[in-house]
């Protein structure tokens, strides 16, 4: 039985991630979409464009999954991001956790996107009408 | 020697690798790789963070290099 | 345009719940699935068997998802039982939320679940292989 | 009056609905029909909790019951 899935993606199916995580042991299935917003500090987004070291953003990803999977005793356990353009309202990231209880799979979940943001190699270029900008890269 | 370069850390040196021929002289370090870079593209320096891979996994300032490593410059990281 | 989506169901369809609460002014979506676990307390569960009064109940999920909307400024906000015969894995319930910043859709996805069990009437019988429990009727 | 049953409560009555007839004395509020059905069938004093619903919402004890009120009892609810 498959109990991560690690991914990273051209373009998100959100549909299939509940059948992905489904497990006869977890009561609670909680999952995080990440979507494109709209406006960003009050300045309308054309689109937002993802790249990524990709060998050691999976491993990355595999660590916090694999600590996640420990702590809260999940059953299953899924992060997944795309990369490349994405326009208003498309997902850009998704990850989840399915567990005996929902407690867990909530904060597991949290912890999931949490750290995700923090450590995985993954950046983001915000398009505007006249400019663009990789976020967090200044203070 | 070759160093991976990503997101800002491209736009400021203005390719995708930067390479150390085989008669320059090369960073011996992590924290030798990270003053050297910030001499020579002084944007680095202005970064909220700056973060050194070696062989795909973070690596602290104190961390041999040697020729064979796969080295990445880290900037900010801001996935999700 | 639909910001709440209160439903009971016969059978919860997960495929379709992230395009649901889609939109262009959230960066985040938080969904959590209910499910049938297969052992309770160490025994083995057949199926479950949910009933309801349809109309207070819809009425009780509308309240929540008002609270919820108006306490974390949720854009959508979806609320789906499903009654009937329940095998082990199948959706139970679905709860989710879309905000701007995901801390708004993480913990109102958890007021919602936490609250519907607490006040919404729904019954749930637990059948085991020798005999059926009304689940938390007695001390 | 009638007065639905649901889930544990159907059990206990053993219908669907629980129905006074016009000649009968029904409860005139909230808390005398928990008392009433407390005494007729002393199941409903075992369990976890026993709300009442007037009209599809949540009432009181001190809420006064009319005879076209559609009343329900709700035993301890158990959705999600």
């Amino acid at each position: 039985m498959i109990k991560k899935i690690i991914e990273i993606v051209e373009k998100i199916d959100t549909s299939q991630v509940f059948s992905e995580l489904s497990d006869a042991q977890s009561g609670g299935i909680c999952v995080f979409v990440g979507t494109v917003r709209e406006f960003t500090q009050g300045e309308q987004v054309v689109s937002l464009e993802f790249e990524t070291y990709e060998k050691m953003a999976l491993k990355e990803m595999d660590k916090i999954a694999t600590t996640a999977v420990t702590k809260w005793n999940l059953n299953k356990v899924i992060i997944r991001h795309a990369i490349g353009l994405k326009n208003v309202a498309e997902p850009v990231v998704i990850v989840g956790a399915s567990s005996g209880h929902r407690d867990a799979c909530f904060e597991a979940c949290r912890f999931l996107i949490d750290t995700l943001k923090e450590t995985v190699p993954i950046w983001k270029k915000e398009r505007f009408e006249n400019k663009s900008v990789w976020v967090s890269a200044h203070p | 020697m070759e160093i991976l370069l990503f997101g800002i850390a491209k736009d400021i040196v203005g390719q995708a690798q930067l390479r150390f021929s085989a008669t320059e002289e090369t960073p011996t370090s992590v924290g030798a790789l990270k003053t050297m870079i910030g001499e020579k593209y002084p944007e680095f320096t202005k970064l909220s963070s700056l973060a050194i891979a070696v062989n795909s996994e973070y690596a602290e300032d104190d961390v041999s290099l040697n020729r064979n490593d796969e080295i990445a410059i880290i900037p900010p990281v801001s996935g999700g």
